[in-house]
């Protein structure tokens, strides 16, 4: 949005994806627009449950069945990426654009060698010999910080702690220099020190590669130190969006807001912490209108209607009664 | 260092080592490949500690520091390989069996993770209220009030009594966790990261939760965390843990404006902060060393920036740097 | 604090577990078709033309009437043929089914409790108890369901209950084993720790915490059993060493009416081993469902 | 690793004491093998004579511990029956035992395990219901009955296959074995398709099931982000992750394959253990029996040791050395 | 040619002195010969003697047949033959020797290398009977032999009409014609012997064409077989007679109550009316023309008709079952009892469903009876006991008085009589006659004496018989069989049609 001038890696316009469920409905992303130029972090921020993972699914098409995208565009460098047959897919996942997941123990195979799962994901986009690639896989966990990757590729991911693992995922989504990282809450499980290597990490290869990066996470305290852009997601809906610097420093969204304030270290030592009532309603029991607004304090009759996402102060928000209070 | 007034429970040297036991064919297959070392990890080494009545201490390391296993002695799911727990005073081993069953009723624990730990084939009410009635804390009739009640205290909806765990969000199932550990009247409580699987507003709701208790019931915690942002707000000491030691203990606000040891000073630097426009850009410095591959010296001099010989050889000892304030580090002093 | 005010009472536990599980159709099939074999078996004194257990009943003349053949003394007619001793295989199907079940369900029900504790208890506590134990199944594996039935049969002739006996003798040790391994995952796991540092008894812990975490495995493997318990009924009394011949199990008809398979009297055989079929089929169907329905995950998450 | 494998050893010498014992006490309390061999004309005194030759008279632990002293010195015993040593009479006939087991549970993984990855990648589709139907079929029908069906429609109806009997055998190593030529190919088919039916159910069930869950699992997700192609991932990802249960079970199924080859052999005149000790069980030649049991006992330990070394290979992250490992 | 046949049960060794077990006799018939053979009627015919004859009460004298040659080429002598005879009291590790046919000879000779005289102890009649048991092996080739030596080859050396090719135990024995064999010669050049343990398949195996000829088929098949124009059945009575042994004990019968299951103070099978009643409530025509499927032939006799001893004045009991419950009332049983009726279950042709029938027909007449059938290993040794009421044995012999004395003979241990007379029925005038009978050596005088014997046994119900069985043998068209009574397949006397 605010990046420079040049043709955006990805654009997303109007993306929804539904679920059908018991004749019911779902939509765990709705509406969901967003830029983001070669170079730029972009973090993603949102409770559990507010449709994140789904974005990041939808936009490499990999919805499990049945769930389908229903509405929306995205553009992946100009090319529609709704238009491109499961062939094609294939041939940009991993190699265009590469996804990390949240967990590392689980995103590895246990039963096969990190050599094996590095080099087929070269092999698979392109004719390289088994040689070649291993020599590319052993640069790619240098990389990342991992010392005697010759020894280290022919382990087994049991074998590495948790931010080695994390580590191996993040040089297997690099391997084959992608021009979009999806980042699915890739350091939750970590320890702060390691969370904090990765994330240095992975700043400076973005910003070497001119790789753009999509940052999931709930923490937007990680946001804040790393990302050059945020989106906050309720419920399915991007509730706002715009530079770090304006959205967390001055939050326009009531729910922004709340995050914000509930933060220990915004608290005073000892103090009950401020909370933001009720919890994030399920999917199937949104209630109309802005899906925020039972547990909006400044909540009225207006909510019952969808709002707008609208500009407002350099960030686009999606309130009708926005915050306008400075600081949080 | 144990002259804290009034103790609950006290750490008094306690160590925690994990072996396999070697049995007759593993002394033949060991003579076989001349491998004489037997495989030891000193998940807990020579830690004393010790908590007041309605103290806060928290517990801070990074991940495999022997954090869980010290709150595991604490509430008496692991014996202490060697040292001893002290309970109001009382060495363990010198309870009755009364009395230790008592002190194993008023020690509960809130667990890591919040899912894991509760039973998925067990509904609300039997797991919060299956131990008080079978310690006849309660009449079995009474159990569903009685649950009731406590969920209601913890903020859950009485509602729920017959739902089982996955039907609850996270937060939910950690205040499940912590109503069952509340449900046979404890007086302390080990808090395994309890809001580590949390989202941020959620947290805030437990966290309160937290500090609500400890008012009302004047309970004490132990408050094992890597999140120092959440130790910070909760605990009144905080322990700082590597490798299974304890490389400093101070008052909160002192360790986090002096912070001593360059582990806790590391710690601090890599805590995500809500405030933009610190890019910081940590170097990587090292993989944390395991358990498995201590030698000698202090255990952290692999990754200590100032590292000098003698922290190869010596292993520093907690040496006290300011009133209440201890710290492990051979940069404190010289002359020893 | 949540956003549910209003305290409804929730629907009692076995009416979600029938909603549930009668959502499927093919369980619901399964269901009707055990349901109609358990009636038709319970029922199988008043429903069947004929006593087969009655031996003054039987009339040699009608040996290996053809189905749809009437009696030599005109009482009734023959709807799935007759057997070797003139037995009406209609009835004998009826009161076989009845002991399949039977045998077929207590043995593995017997099995599958020696199994569960055996299988629980060497995992729970592991070490010197689980190697002991587990040594133990490892003869009981390599020691012949025959040889059993043969030990059994010499000891205290044939009967209902020394099948039931043998059949549970061969099979516990595969129950014990599935549990084992279920079990040695399972304690690990934080909730076990919860109720030991709730003071709980090993026995408690045991039974109401680790046993329903490990059943679900067991179901399946059971309904399996069930199956392989008739048919390894059916294999003993092929054998010889089953049940008594005037008693027989769909297994021993089928046996019975094996020879005749290579002479055209198909139906000696042939129905009885439908009636198998059916039988398991439906008992295999049943438990795939309940699995899943035991499985609270099924219930919807309500807001 | 070696530790864990002689404490398996060392418990196996105890299992198999247990195990001769037993079948000591078992065989001598269904009866006495003299009854049923004895010449009809033999008068009272001739059959005393007789079963004191034999030691039968003796109270019980004596014979057993006789039988210990001789099996320590190798000796298990001379079958009754056959009057030869009963180990090398087992031995004799375990080639074709062996043949017929490997051959049934190649038969069931090579058709169990496509049917299964099958059925758990489509599994709303006809043909995936229609294989899980098939295998509830498999499981359910006695193998002596399916037996006679298989022999009924290849040898009699289509007389395509023999219908008994086991082929010319070939000598490999000293092992007599007839699966290399194409005559015994043929009379090795139906016996080996009997026992693996029931198998070749249970493992279309098995990795069914694994399927399903490995298809679920996130590194499953992680793979497809990975751009590969769906053989990779279920060719690679998820079968090796789906053959570790599998194994387990194949081991344990491996006896059962044993107890029931007892009716397969049966069936099909296999000069097999199964019906050596079918045998032996009916006229009680109590060396015999015994020395199967020990080497059944034996194989059983040997296999279980194998299925978790391979277990170890096919999961990294099992550690053999831990206490007393499965 | 060649003939493949189907046996229907393991051969356990070629040693023709270690098991006297039938298929290790059949089999040893192909290789070996006796003094004295028995036709497939039955009757002892010369075999390997051209003629024998009681010198005086208890010496026998043997001429041995002239030029007659071993497989290895060598002469048979009388060396030979004295030898065959010592040799089966040497294996004592035998289970079930043929000592039994040893055992009355107390010396023996060879005046010449034609001539056997052998003598006993006291009169002995059966003599050259038992004689036709012990298989006659080439001294030189038996001589400290062990079985293996005997199952390679190397000591089945004979003078039968076959010679061993191959032994494969548990699957076949492949044999080939005796070139030198002194009688008639075989029709094939090769035989082999599968072992085919399991009917159906047996069977099968015929259909498919696996092999020529099936011995023992399948009751449940015999008309299939005579319907299929590609096969052909022969058939005889066998001498296995089956017969209930009911219990005589002076004890309460173990199986035996009244309806409701109490004991009863007596033992009704005492009272030789309720034998007779259970006798007569049995339908023998029936139970041969439907369970045996036309198998059998009623019985009255131990023996078989035609069978030395044989008592054609007996007749086969008629069924009566009003006069059976008559009999029942007049002693005292007039509603019956219950009784349990045992039988083996894997022995005699359809033996567990001719226990049903007789339970059927003992039912009709008002004694509750039930059924228990055990395998033959469990079976024998209980009935031996005296722990059942009702047995059912087949017992097949070549005389009459013979048969008698083992199981209707009374029970003592030390003349060695009535080892199988499981009911412990005993009447001294029985075993008065069949102990004359046993020491004449003038066959007619036996018989006499046999007959006699088996009329009071028989009239007093010791035993209730109830059928002989039939051999049966089925091939493909083109072949045909000299039935044996005795039940062998002897490959020689097939032939081609
Ligand atoms: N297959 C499905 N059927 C029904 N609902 C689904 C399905 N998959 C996901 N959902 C729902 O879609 C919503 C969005 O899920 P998503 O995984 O995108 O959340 P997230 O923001 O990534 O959460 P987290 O932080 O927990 O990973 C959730 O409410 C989830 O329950
Ligand atoms: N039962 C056990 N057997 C062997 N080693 C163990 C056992 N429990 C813990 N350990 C080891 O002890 C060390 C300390 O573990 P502990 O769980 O106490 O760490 P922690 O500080 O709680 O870490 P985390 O933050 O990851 O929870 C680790 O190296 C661990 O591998
Ligand atoms: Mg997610
Ligand atoms: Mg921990
Ligand atoms: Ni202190």
């Amino acid at each position: 949005m605010t990046g420079p001038n040049t043709l955006p890696t990805l654009a997303v316009k109007g993306l929804t994806t539904e679920i059908p469920s018991g004749g019911a409905v779902l939509r765990p992303v709705d509406d969901v627009s967003f830029e983001i130029h070669p170079g730029q972090i972009m973090g993603l921020v949102g409770e559990s449950g507010s449709g994140k993972s789904m974005t990041a699914f939808s936009i490499l098409r990999m919805l499990d069945a049945p769930g389908r995208i229903s509405a929306g565009s995205i553009q992946f460098q100009g090319k529609d990426l709704r238009a491109l047959d499961e062939h094609g897919m294939r041939d940009l996942r991993g190699n265009r654009i590469a996804m990390i997941f949240q967990d590392p123990a689980t995103s590895l195979n246990p039963v096969l060698r990190i050599d094996t799962q590095m080099i087929e994901a070269i092999t698979a986009h392109r004719r390289i010999g088994k040689r070649a690639a291993r020599d590319l896989a052993r640069e790619a966990l240098a990389k990342v910080g991992i010392t005697s990757p010759d020894e280290r590729l022919l382990a087994y991911p049991h074998q590495f702690s948790g931010g080695m693992r994390q580590r191996v995922a993040i040089a297997i989504a690099m391997l084959n220099k992608p021009d979009l990282i999806i980042c699915d809450e890739p350091t939750t499980a970590l320890d702060v020190t390691i969370q904090a290597q990765i994330l240095a990490q992975m700043q400076a290869l973005c910003r070497e590669a001119g790789t753009a990066l999509i940052w999931i996470t709930h923490d937007l305290a990680v946001v804040a130190g790393f990302a050059d852009t945020v989106a906050v997601m309720y419920a399915g809906r991007i509730v706002e969006i715009g530079t770090v610097e304006r959205v967390l420093q001055q939050p326009r969204h009531p729910y922004t807001h709340g995050l914000i304030a509930s933060a220990p270290s915004r608290n005073p030592r000892g103090q009950p912490l401020p909370q933001i009532r009720g919890m994030v309603p399920p999917l199937s029991a949104l209630p109309d209108g802005c899906a925020f607004r039972d547990r909006c304090a400044r909540a009225t009759s207006v909510c019952h209607s969808v709002p707008a996402l609208e500009h407002m102060d350099g960030r686009l928000v999606r309130c009708f009664h926005p915050v306008m209070e400075e600081g949080a | 260092m144990s002259q804290h007034p009034n103790p609950i429970l006290e750490f008094d040297d306690v160590s925690k080592t994990f072996s396999q036991p070697v049995d007759f064919a593993g002394r033949i297959a060991r003579v076989m490949t001349r491998n004489a070392s037997k495989p030891v990890v000193n998940a807990v080494d020579r830690v004393s500690l010790s908590v007041s009545h309605g103290e806060v201490v928290g517990l801070v390391g990074e991940s495999g520091s022997g954090k869980s296993t010290l709150g595991r002695i604490a509430v008496g799911l692991l014996q202490p390989s060697r040292g001893t727990v002290h309970w109001q005073g009382k060495p363990l081993e010198q309870l009755d069996n009364e009395a230790s069953r008592r002190k194993q009723l008023a020690a509960q624990m809130v667990f890591q993770d919040p899912y894991a730990s509760l039973n998925p084939r067990m509904r609300v009410v039997d797991i919060v209220g299956e131990a008080p009635v079978a310690h006849g804390l309660v009449q079995k009739k009474d159990k569903e009030t009685y649950v009731a009640d406590l969920l209601q205290k913890v903020g859950l909806d009485a509602a729920m009594l017959q739902r089982f765990p996955h039907q609850f969000s996270g937060g939910q199932r950690a205040r499940i966790g912590i109503a069952r550990a509340i449900a046979v009247q404890p007086q302390f409580l080990v808090c395994d990261e309890p809001v580590a699987a949390l989202d941020v507003s959620v947290q805030a709701q437990v966290i309160n939760l937290f500090m609500q208790l400890r008012a009302e019931l004047g309970l004490s915690y132990l408050f094992i965390s890597h999140d120092l942002g959440v130790v910070r707000h909760m605990a009144d000491r905080v322990a700082v843990m590597y490798l299974g030691r304890i490389v400093e203990i101070a008052p909160t606000e002192e360790l986090f404006l002096r912070a001593n040891h360059p582990y806790t000073v590391m710690l601090l630097a890599s805590m995500p902060v809500l405030d933009v426009g610190q890019r910081r850009a940590i170097p990587i410095a090292g993989e944390g060393t395991s358990m498995e591959t201590i030698h000698s010296g202090c255990r952290f001099h692999s990754r200590c920036p100032h590292a000098v010989p003698r922290c190869q050889v010596d292993e520093p000892k907690l040496r006290e740097v300011a009133p209440g304030h201890w710290s492990a580090c051979h940069l404190n002093r010289q002359d020893d | 604090m949540t956003a549910m005010t209003q305290p409804q009472r929730e629907s009692a536990a076995w009416q979600r577990v029938v909603r549930i599980y009668f959502s499927s159709r093919t369980a619901t099939a399964g269901a009707l078709l055990l349901a109609a074999i358990l009636l038709a078996a319970l029922l199988a004194p008043l429903i069947s033309p004929q006593n087969p257990y009655d031996l003054s009943r039987l009339n040699l003349l009608d040996a290996r009437l053809a189905p749809g053949a009437v009696s030599t003394d005109g009482s009734l007619t023959f709807l799935l043929g007759a057997d070797a001793q003139g037995r009406d295989m209609l009835s004998a199907i009826l009161y076989g089914m009845r002991i399949s079940v039977t045998v077929g369900v207590v043995s593995t029900l017997i099995a599958l409790s020696i199994g569960l504790i055996v299988g629980l208890w060497a995992g729970y506590r592991g070490g010197r108890i689980d190697a002991i134990l587990m040594r133990l199944v490892d003869i009981q594996l390599s020691f012949p369901s025959i040889m059993i039935a043969l030990v059994l049969l010499a000891l205290s002739g044939p009967g209902l209950g020394k099948i039931i006996f043998a059949l549970a003798a061969a099979q516990w040790a595969y129950y014990a084993r599935t549990a084992r391994s279920t079990a040695l995952v399972e304690r690990r796991k934080e909730y076990i720790e919860a109720a030991t540092s709730l003071g709980l008894s090993d026995a408690r812990i045991l039974f109401r915490h680790l046993l329903p975490n490990c059943l679900p495995p067991l179901i399946v493997v059971a309904a399996l059993q069930v199956a392989s318990a008739i048919s390894l009924e059916a294999t003993l009394s092929f054998l010889g060493l089953g049940l008594p011949v005037t008693e027989p199990s769909l297994g021993l008809l089928i046996s019975n009416g094996f020879e005749y398979m290579l002479s055209g009297k198909y139906w000696i055989s042939l129905y009885p081993g439908i009636a198998l079929l059916l039988m398991v089929a439906a008992i295999t169907l049943v438990a795939d469902r309940l699995r899943d329905v035991l499985n609270p995950r099924l219930e919807v998450r309500m807001p | 690793m070696i530790a864990f494998v002689l404490r398996r050893l060392m418990q196996s010498l105890i299992v198999l004491l247990a195990m001769s014992l037993l079948v000591f006490a078992g065989v001598h309390a269904i009866g006495n093998p003299v009854d049923v061999l004895i010449s009809p004309d033999a008068s009272q005194a001739e059959r005393a004579q007789i079963i004191a030759a034999f030691g039968l008279d003796q109270p019980l632990w004596h014979q057993y511990i006789l039988f210990l002293k001789n099996a320590a010195q190798g000796d298990m015993g001379t079958s009754y029956v056959y009057s030869t040593p009963a180990f090398g009479l087992i031995l004799e006939r375990l080639p074709a035992t062996m043949e017929l087991a490997v051959a049934a549970i190649l038969i069931a993984i090579v058709f169990g395990i496509p049917l299964g990855l099958w059925a758990g990648l489509k599994l709303d589709s006809v043909i995936g219901k229609a294989i899980m139907a098939a295998s509830i079929l498999g499981i359910s029908l006695p193998t002596f009955w399916v037996g006679l069906m298989l022999i009924m429609f290849f040898a009699v109806q289509l007389g395509w296959l023999p219908a008994g009997g086991r082929g010319p055998t070939t000598l490999i190593f000293g092992v007599p074995v007839s699966f290399l030529s194409l005559e015994g190919l043929r009379h090795l088919m139906l016996p080996a398709l009997n026992l693996a039916l029931a198998n070749v159910a249970l493992i279309t069930r098995l990795a069914r099931a694994g399927t399903l869950d490995a298809m679920q699992q996130e590194y499953v997700k992680f793979a497809r982000a990975k751009g590969l192609s769906s053989a990779r991932i279920v060719g690679v990802h998820v079968l090796k992750n789906i053959l570790i249960p599998i194994v387990t079970v194949l081991a344990l199924q491996f006896g059962a394959i044993i107890a029931f080859s007892i009716v397969t052999e049966t069936v099909f005149a296999w000069p097999g253990m199964g019906k050596l000790i079918i045998d032996s069980i009916r006229v009680l030649d109590r060396p015999v029996i015994v020395a199967y049991m020990i080497l059944v006992a034996t194989l059983f330990v040997l296999i279980n040791l194998a299925a978790d070394l391979v277990y170890s290979l096919l999961d990294p992250r099992v550690r053999l050395a831990g206490g007393t490992a499965q | 040619a060649a003939l493949r046949i189907g046996l229907a049960a393991d051969v356990s060794t070629l040693d023709p002195h270690y098991l006297n077990i039938a298929p290790n006799i059949a089999l040893a018939s192909h290789m070996f010969d006796t003094l004295v053979a028995v036709n497939p009627d039955g009757q002892l015919v010369p075999g390997l003697a051209v003629s024998w004859r009681a010198v005086d009460a208890t010496t026998w004298e043997f001429r041995l047949r002239s030029g007659v040659k071993f497989h290895d080429g060598t002469e048979l002598t009388a060396e030979d033959v004295l030898f065959s005879l010592d040799r089966p009291a040497t294996l004592v590790s035998s289970p079930g020797p043929f000592t039994s046919y040893t055992k009355q000879i107390v010396a023996k000779e060879a005046p010449d290398p034609h001539t056997i005289i052998l003598k006993t102890a006291r009169p002995y009649g059966p003599l050259p009977l038992d004689l036709s048991s012990i298989f006659i092996v080439s001294k030189k080739a038996a001589l400290h032999a062990k079985t293996a030596d005997f199952n390679s080859g190397k000591a089945a050396i004979g003078s039968g009409p076959f010679k061993l090719v191959q032994f494969l135990r548990g699957d076949r024995i492949e044999l080939a014609r005796n070139e030198f064999y002194w009688g008639e010669k075989p029709a094939w050049d090769k035989v082999s012997l599968r072992i085919l343990t399991s009917n159906a398949p047996r069977l099968a195996a015929l259909l498919a064409g696996d092999v020529d000829a099936i011995e023992g088929v399948p009751a449940a098949h015999i008309e299939r077989i005579k319907a299929d124009p590609n096969l052909h059945l022969e058939q005889k009575v066998s001498w296995r007679t089956l017969f209930w042994h009911l219990d005589q004990s002076d004890r309460p019968s173990p199986f035996i109550t009244d309806k409701a299951g109490k004991p009863l103070p007596r033992n009704p099978l005492r009272d030789i009316r309720v034998r007779q009643a259970i006798s007569r409530a049995i339908d023998r025509q029936a139970l041969v023309s439907r369970t045996m499927e036309g198998l059998a032939l009623p019985a009255s006799n131990l023996v078989a008709p035609g069978i030395f001893g044989h008592n054609p004045d007996l007749p086969v009991e008629k069924y009566d079952p009003e006069g059976a419950k008559k009999l029942l009332t007049q002693a005292g049983y007039p509603d019956g009892f219950a009784l349990m009726l045992h039988g083996p279950n894997n022995r005699y042709i359809n033996d567990a469903a001719v226990v049903q029938t007789v339970a059927q027909f003992l039912n009709r007449v008002g004694i509750a009876t039930r059924v228990q059938t055990l395998p033959l290993s469990v079976y024998f040794g209980k009935a031996r006991n005296g722990e059942f009421s009702a047995a059912l044995l087949g017992w097949g012999s070549l005389a009459g008085d013979f048969a008698l004395r083992t199981v209707v003979g009374t029970s003592n241990p030390q003349t060695g009589w009535g080892s199988w007379n499981w009911g412990k029925y005993s009447n001294p005038a029985v075993d008065d006659l069949v102990r004359h009978a046993l020491s004449s050596v003038e066959p007619a005088q036996r018989e006499e004496f046999a007959r006699d014997a088996a009329g009071i046994a028989l009239g007093e119900y010791a035993v209730v018989p109830l059928h002989h069985q039939y051999a049966t043998w089925a091939m493909r068209k083109g072949l045909k069989y000299t039935a044996r009574t005795d039940e062998f397949t002897f490959a020689h006397l097939f032939h081609p049609q």
